[in-house]
């Protein structure tokens, strides 16, 4: 088993650190290995963000993500840029309060206004939060319990119980859309 | 940090606590992307372990800086990467010349010049090796994974301070920027070297002793141990003082070359997968090598019979695993590097006329995917059918 | 937009990155927040000061007296 | 009134890479209203950069533009000037570029009295590299490598450039776009080395660390902390802590070092030099 | 200076002048023995022919303003030592990234480090292709005489404008420091060439075009001529402004280096002596030539079929004068240099198996003599007709 | 009364390479002595220098001692007083040394407040190279790179220092010897950065070029320029010209960097910081 | 040197080089030259200021009170 | 034809200067090569100097002197120290203002008070001029006129009158003694 997993918006949107807590929520929750990277550079700064992971059961030797199973889209050029690349078949979770145009690919999309919800809840800088649950609720791929230990472990002291919120949040979301 | 329990680690943050398990007690550095996070987390990590951080103002003074304070008795450290890899050359040659044990890492980015500052490379192999002027052998080490990223770490400061000179840990974006599931060894299973004492009374403590034996250096007193010993960039006697003696000259630069020579059985061999019946071998190293490693496992699955020889430690060339393939006879040697060609080059002085030697190169950031090595082996064991 | 002021007041919407900046600084009230980046809101007001231009980091507005257009 | 901004900025490869309300783009206008205000020939204008956030914005100016190494920008610069002592050369430098790594580049230039007009786009943080602290960053304040507070004491960079001799020395912040704008503009008259300290702001790795939390948090904090040089001097020490002055803080003209060259030359052309 | 007219000059004063009679303009240095003479000359000399002379705070700020010269249209040199190479790797790296021609004089002495500054040595041989980070091909050549020096310094200038690059003159202290008689070339005898200016208006100039021919190198406008372009140190496409595109990148990348190696037959060849019917070949560069041709004279004159291959330009490596003795296999192929070992790898790269490669190395200022040489060459016929 | 040079020399290596009335071995004898009156213990105590005639003292000094790279000194005496704060370090330079290639650490090491004691041996000339211009060298004194005599302005070294924010500086010449000895043993006694100037002279190189024909001839131009510091204040502009002041010019205690980092070490274990 | 002075006055005949800064520093005219160095004329002169002493380069005169041996 | 030469003595005689006179004049006014080389280094402060020269009618492949065919020597420590050297048969030239001590060495030697010389000709400084005339003079390997030109060319401005007396003073010292 092996599993690519790609989440991809703006810079700011904080992809990077759900990214971050999806790997750690496998590697240090699951039997599973998990690698995670991510896209640097100038142009990360306010421009597009870009953070992939792997789990799987086997060894990751090669760590870079090509096609991802599952994309995870907060704006509209980042789906525009990495829709096509899904591997055929796998899964596009939009964020809707962004990405308005979704023209048809070979992938299973499931859309939420995931950044509308963090709004909703208090602030939308919780919007990946949000989404990580979303996308654990429909990947199933990490216990949603180790991921929320993840979740509390890295946010900002004094964020825990926003957090929190938004996770279940997102995971609630994910069993609606199913 | 260490335990048994895994931990989603960073290649730079796995390279700073494993410093720190080996004693890491002095970092001066000067910010560079893919290295950054290295001097962050010393900033952040080493005045909680008694331990201390400085940024200085350039990398020149970073690397002089470590060098003080190894003199003063602290294991040091600095990173880096390529522009300031250049920059701290001329004082990697004085830690060279003057013995003096402290652990560089250099995360390899594109170049030549600012390059692709973010872009994965592996361009500076052979800088590495050659970066300052003058006669030098030097330890260059090379992990592959964020695990290794840790356990080199160590073995770079035990060789360090074992053979009392600079050792280099040469990372590149893709190991240095990768996180991974890691569980750190414990730290009773943790082998750390510390530094060795004179045994002689001042007055007869010669802190570069030539005993005539590469097996045998001189240890290092500390600075305000009372022994006022002189250290200098001049070629020098076993005095510490300098000398214009042609003579006494070759001796001493030979003297601090066959230290490192000598030991090469003890450096971190290369790991080697499918060696056994292979009929063609990929050698790669670094980040490069998980490629490989991946293509290797493939061309397996595809009944090819290929093999994997992935140098750890970069320099001194550790010929041996070379060696023992040539006698082989394979049908090539397949050398895939970020770069237009440099490990290659000790590869065919190694291989000479045996076997084609296939250099696999990309530039520009782009990784090597394993497909594109599992093609090169496949054309490999065509064209060696053929013939 | 036509408006009695002898200042045209432009915004080039591809290089505004929404900082505030210039309504932060306009005196006068001229401009107003779409989600950070200015809408030109009563340009009758504008005394051509100069403050929203000379602030805006990404070279993204400019005001010219009319007569020089 | 208007900047020509097709004239100075190479228009097709804005937007920049900078970050929303970052002060630099702000410095790099009023840098080019003073060359247009200064009425320079863009043709015989050349600006020269390091590396760093800053050093980026040669590459959005239409002249001759370089854009060198890390903290060298003043001696490439010093190669153009000797070479071709018709050029005006602008050096465009941060806190990191100017006075980290930089730092005697800098000061042997004011010594030298070479006529480059330097701006120091001064965040008191390295931006490009993610907030690492500066030789500027204030004591106290929070960065990527200082996590319990910078402990080192910054400098004061004009201080420093008057210590190496230098002649003419400015200051002033994105806060201040027209003093800034004259500032420059005088810099640039000044034919010998001139030096303008442009504080600016970095919102995304200074501000977000240190409870400024907009951009204009940072210009009101810019100019909460300048005082007009005409007053500073009659502030009591305690006053004084934590601002700085702002204006023009030294000015006293000086043969420019390739005008002593040519003099040089005329002497070696006849009399032959004394080895 | 020129004329038919004998003199006694010394190499670095031959150097000076012929970088003047090649038209350099402006000469940036730091003083460091053993070149410090062509500092000082050209302080005296340049301000007497319109040009400039710059005393800079270091030698990483002299590299800086040679290359910010020479875009401001003057053709610019360089010249220092050991310590002062390594500290200009950074720049140098800058002037291949950013195509600037340039010339930088390496006079060797013994290193690592401060070492012996004012005995000679060959230690730099692999630093000046080597030692700043990334990918780079890069010019260097090598005198051994004083004549040499000074041809050779306007050859160096000719390549580096006709390649848009920087030049190495790798010099050694005895070459440096010997003073000899010379008969400088007329005038008139010298091709000097100057730099192409563009012949597309500013609009459509590309400085950094790419004809998909490494033959075709775009002109380079200076500083101050309208042309208004940009020049960096990141990876760029043909306008010269930064991209992040990998394969924009790769294309750069290699373009810079091809344009090099496309040019090899082009570069100052190989001096043979007596290669023709030779079964023993000396392979050897710089002052120690002199007594590798003293040697080969000698062995001939004893009925040793000898031979010399002096190479003039070191890097790129030209391989072919190695190919055609090693058509002939060879006895040996000795390579003797005053360092550890550094030309020695790639001749034994292009000699492979064929016959053993014997390095023939000295330490610590020490000139390697004719006889030692001799020695090595008469052992070598020995072991090779008793084999 | 006269010295215990066993104690502080390593007389085996004596005589040293110094040129016959080289000022070098007269400020390296103020140290010595200044050591000595202080009460330093020679074994806490390590002396730094970088490349240079100036930088050969250590090698004759018997103490810990480090001869490093050209103009690197400070920075490698950096990392010992961090490594090491209960050392004594000193480090020994030259204009050269100091102030040109090493230009940048000297302000750095001034700007941090880090506990070392630097002296340079200012004989405004580059003697082990035989003679080439320094950027101490006096405007229209001839050097083998000026042979149409110097054409760039030098610095004032102590005016740099104070310019990147030194807090003790002082300076003095080799015909001031008990003065001299004097400032180095305020220095040694300050607890942060402290910085000498000591003027030296080099007979071969700057005077055989200048018209000043013996050892003698040097140390009166020395005192013939030297002011002491309570007089400078009261000159003139055209009174200052081409003189000095010497004494202690600058002396205002601040707490040390590594005082400074202990404080970060205990806030670190406490709290872990704020990344 | 036996005199009635209590200082002594030692030549280092090995380290002098010559250079005559001593001689020339001596308040007293104690010191005479040889050719450069320093030949001890008048020891009975001596009055200790040690500024032979401390001007000499190569450590190579030293002045001790009597007392002090 | 091959020769060498050695002159050896303190820093400050000036030897480096009159090896190069004695090899320009040689190559500047002869059919001859001629190479000069000498010592470099901190030790050449105040300390010893050692500069050879060598004057051959064929090409001078390897440039440096081993064992002198002539030795020059104007101190006693030069003497002990490279006297041993000379070739078997070759010429030391002693100025016994400052050796004393000529043990018998395989070589023959000639005495002249060199420096003493020069300091009656007004100033000990063109002890080396003396020196070279003498050298000249005793080996003819060079014309005198030509070589009276190189000293001329390469003497200070203003000193070329003292210069040639010395010079002419070697000169004839070298026929007296032959
Ligand atoms: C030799 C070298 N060292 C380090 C770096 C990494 N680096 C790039 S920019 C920078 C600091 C920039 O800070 P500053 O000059 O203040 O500019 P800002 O980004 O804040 O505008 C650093 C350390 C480099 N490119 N080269
Ligand atoms: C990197 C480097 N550049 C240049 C040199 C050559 N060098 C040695 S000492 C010196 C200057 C010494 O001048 P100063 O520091 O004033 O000391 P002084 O000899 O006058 O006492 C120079 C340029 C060197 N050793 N290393
Ligand atoms: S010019 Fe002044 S008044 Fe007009 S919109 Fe701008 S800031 Fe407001
Ligand atoms: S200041 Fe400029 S970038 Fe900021 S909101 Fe206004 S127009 Fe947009
Ligand atoms: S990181 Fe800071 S300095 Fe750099 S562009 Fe962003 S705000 Fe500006
Ligand atoms: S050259 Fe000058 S500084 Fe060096 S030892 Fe001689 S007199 Fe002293
Ligand atoms: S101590 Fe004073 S008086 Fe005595 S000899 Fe020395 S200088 Fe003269
Ligand atoms: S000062 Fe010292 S070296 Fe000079 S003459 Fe006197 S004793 Fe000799
Ligand atoms: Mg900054
Ligand atoms: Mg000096």
């Amino acid at each position: 088993m092996r599993r690519e997993f790609r989440l991809a918006g703006a810079g700011g949107q904080g992809l990077i650190t759900a990214a971050i807590i999806l790997a750690a929520a496998a590697a240090e929750h699951t039997e599973y290995n998990a690698v995670q990277s991510q896209s640097y550079g100038p142009e990360s700064r306010g421009g597009s963000s870009k953070a992939d992971v792997i789990i799987a059961d086997e060894e990751i030797d090669y760590p870079e993500v090509k096609n991802p199973d599952v994309l995870l889209v907060m704006t509209q050029e980042a789906f525009d840029k990495f829709a096509p690349g899904v591997r055929p078949g796998g899964t596009i979770i939009v964020d809707d309060t962004y990405v308005k145009d979704v023209p048809p690919v070979d992938a299973n999309i499931m859309r939420y206004s995931i950044s509308a919800k963090a709004k909703e809840l208090g602030r939308e800088i919780v919007a990946n939060i949000v989404a990580l649950g979303l996308l654990v609720g429909v990947t199933g791929i990490v216990p949603e319990d180790a991921t929320l230990q993840s979740v509390l472990a890295r946010v900002p002291k004094g964020t825990e119980e926003l957090n929190e919120k938004a996770f279940l949040a997102g995971v609630q979301a994910a069993k609606e859309i199913v | 940090m260490n335990g048994s329990k895994p931990k989603l680690l960073q290649g730079n943050e796995a390279c700073v606590e494993g410093a720190i398990a080996a004693g890491l007690k002095f970092f001066a550095g000067y910010p560079i992307t893919p290295s950054t996070e290295i001097a962050e987390l010393c900033a952040a990590r080493l005045p909680q372990v008694g331990g201390k951080f400085l940024q200085m103002e350039d990398e020149i003074a970073s690397m002089a800086a470590i060098c003080g304070a190894s003199l003063a008795g602290r294991k040091s450290m600095t990173a880096t990467s390529g522009p300031g890899f250049s920059l701290k050359q001329e004082n990697i040659g004085f830690a060279v010349e003057a013995e003096i044990p402290c652990v560089v890492v250099d995360v390899q980015r594109v170049g030549p010049s600012t390059g692709m500052p973010t872009s994965a490379a592996q361009g500076d192999v052979m800088q590495a090796r050659w970066g300052t002027h003058g006669d030098h052998e030097i330890v260059v080490l090379s992990p592959s994974s964020v695990l290794e990223a840790y356990t080199l770490t160590v073995t770079a400061f035990n060789i360090a301070e074992e053979l009392r000179t600079p050792v280099i840990l040469l990372m590149d974006e893709m190991v240095g920027h990768l996180r991974e599931k890691v569980v750190l060894p414990e730290k009773s299973e943790l082998v750390v070297r510390d530094r060795a004492k004179p045994d002689l009374p001042p007055g007869q403590y010669k802190p570069y002793a030539d005993y005539g034996d590469p097996a045998k250096i001189a240890p290092l007193a500390a600075f305000g141990e009372g022994y006022k010993y002189h250290v200098t960039g001049l070629t020098h006697g076993e005095d510490g003082f300098p000398t214009n003696n042609p003579q006494a000259g070759a001796t001493q630069i030979k003297r601090i070359n066959d230290k490192i020579t000598y030991r090469k059985k003890d450096l971190p061999q290369a790991e080697e997968l499918f060696t056994d019946d292979a009929e063609v071998f990929v050698f790669s190293f670094g980040g490069t090598a998980r490629s490989a490693k991946k293509a290797v496992r493939d061309a397996r699955a595809a009944g090819l019979k290929a093999g994997l020889i992935r140098p750890v430690t970069i320099w001194p060339f550790l010929e041996e695993p070379l060696l023992k393939a040539k006698a082989k006879k394979p049908k090539a040697v397949i050398v895939p590097e970020m770069n237009l060609g440099q490990i290659v080059r000790p590869v065919k002085r190694v291989i000479g006329d045996t076997c084609p030697v296939v250099g696999l190169n990309k530039l520009g950031g782009q990784y090597i995917e394993p497909d594109e090595i599992l093609e090169a082996v496949k054309e490999a064991i065509l064209r060696g059918s053929a013939s | 937009m036509v408006s009695d002021s002898p200042y045209e007041i432009a915004v080039n919407e591809k290089w505004c990155k929404k900082c505030g900046l210039c309504i932060a600084f306009c005196p006068k009230d001229v401009l107003e927040s779409d989600g950070g980046g200015p809408i030109v809101k009563a340009p009758s007001q504008c005394i051509g000061c100069l403050l929203c231009e000379m602030h805006c980091p990404d070279f993204a507005i400019t005001v010219k007296r009319r007569a020089e257009k | 009134m208007a900047l020509p901004l097709e004239k100075y900025l190479r228009v097709g490869k804005l937007p920049h890479i900078w970050c929303p309300g970052c002060g630099h783009g702000i410095v790099t206008q009023a840098i080019i209203r003073a060359i247009d205000e200064t009425g320079l020939d863009t043709e015989e204008t050349v600006i020269v950069s390091g590396i760093g956030c800053s050093s980026r914005a040669p590459g959005y100016m239409n002249f001759d533009t370089l854009h060198t190494t890390h903290g060298r920008a003043i001696p490439f610069a010093t190669g153009i000037k000797m070479a071709n002592p018709e050029l005006n050369v602008i050096v465009i430098t941060g806190d990191g570029d100017a006075a980290a790594i930089g730092g005697n580049h800098l000061i042997h230039a004011a010594r030298r009295n070479i006529g480059l007009t330097v701006v120091c786009f001064n965040n008191n943080i390295y931006g490009m590299t993610s907030g690492q602290y500066s030789p500027l960053t204030p004591r106290g304040s929070y960065a990527s490598t200082a996590p319990y507070g910078m402990f080192e004491r910054p400098f004061d960079l004009c201080e420093l450039v008057k210590g190496a001799g230098g002649s003419f020395i400015a200051r002033s912040t994105a806060y201040h776009t027209r003093h800034l704008t004259n500032m420059i503009k005088e810099a640039l008259k000044y034919e010998g080395f001139s030096f303008v300290d442009a504080l600016s702001q970095c919102p995304t790795y200074y501000g977000r660390r240190n409870r400024l939390r907009t951009p204009l948090d940072m210009l009101n904090w810019l100019r909460d902390r300048a005082v007009p040089a005409s007053s500073w001097d009659k502030m009591t020490p305690e006053e004084k802590d934590g601002k700085f002055p702002i204006g023009i803080l030294v000015n006293q003209p000086s043969t420019e070092l390739t005008k002593v060259y040519g003099e040089v030359m005329v002497k070696a052309a006849a009399e032959g030099g004394r080895g």
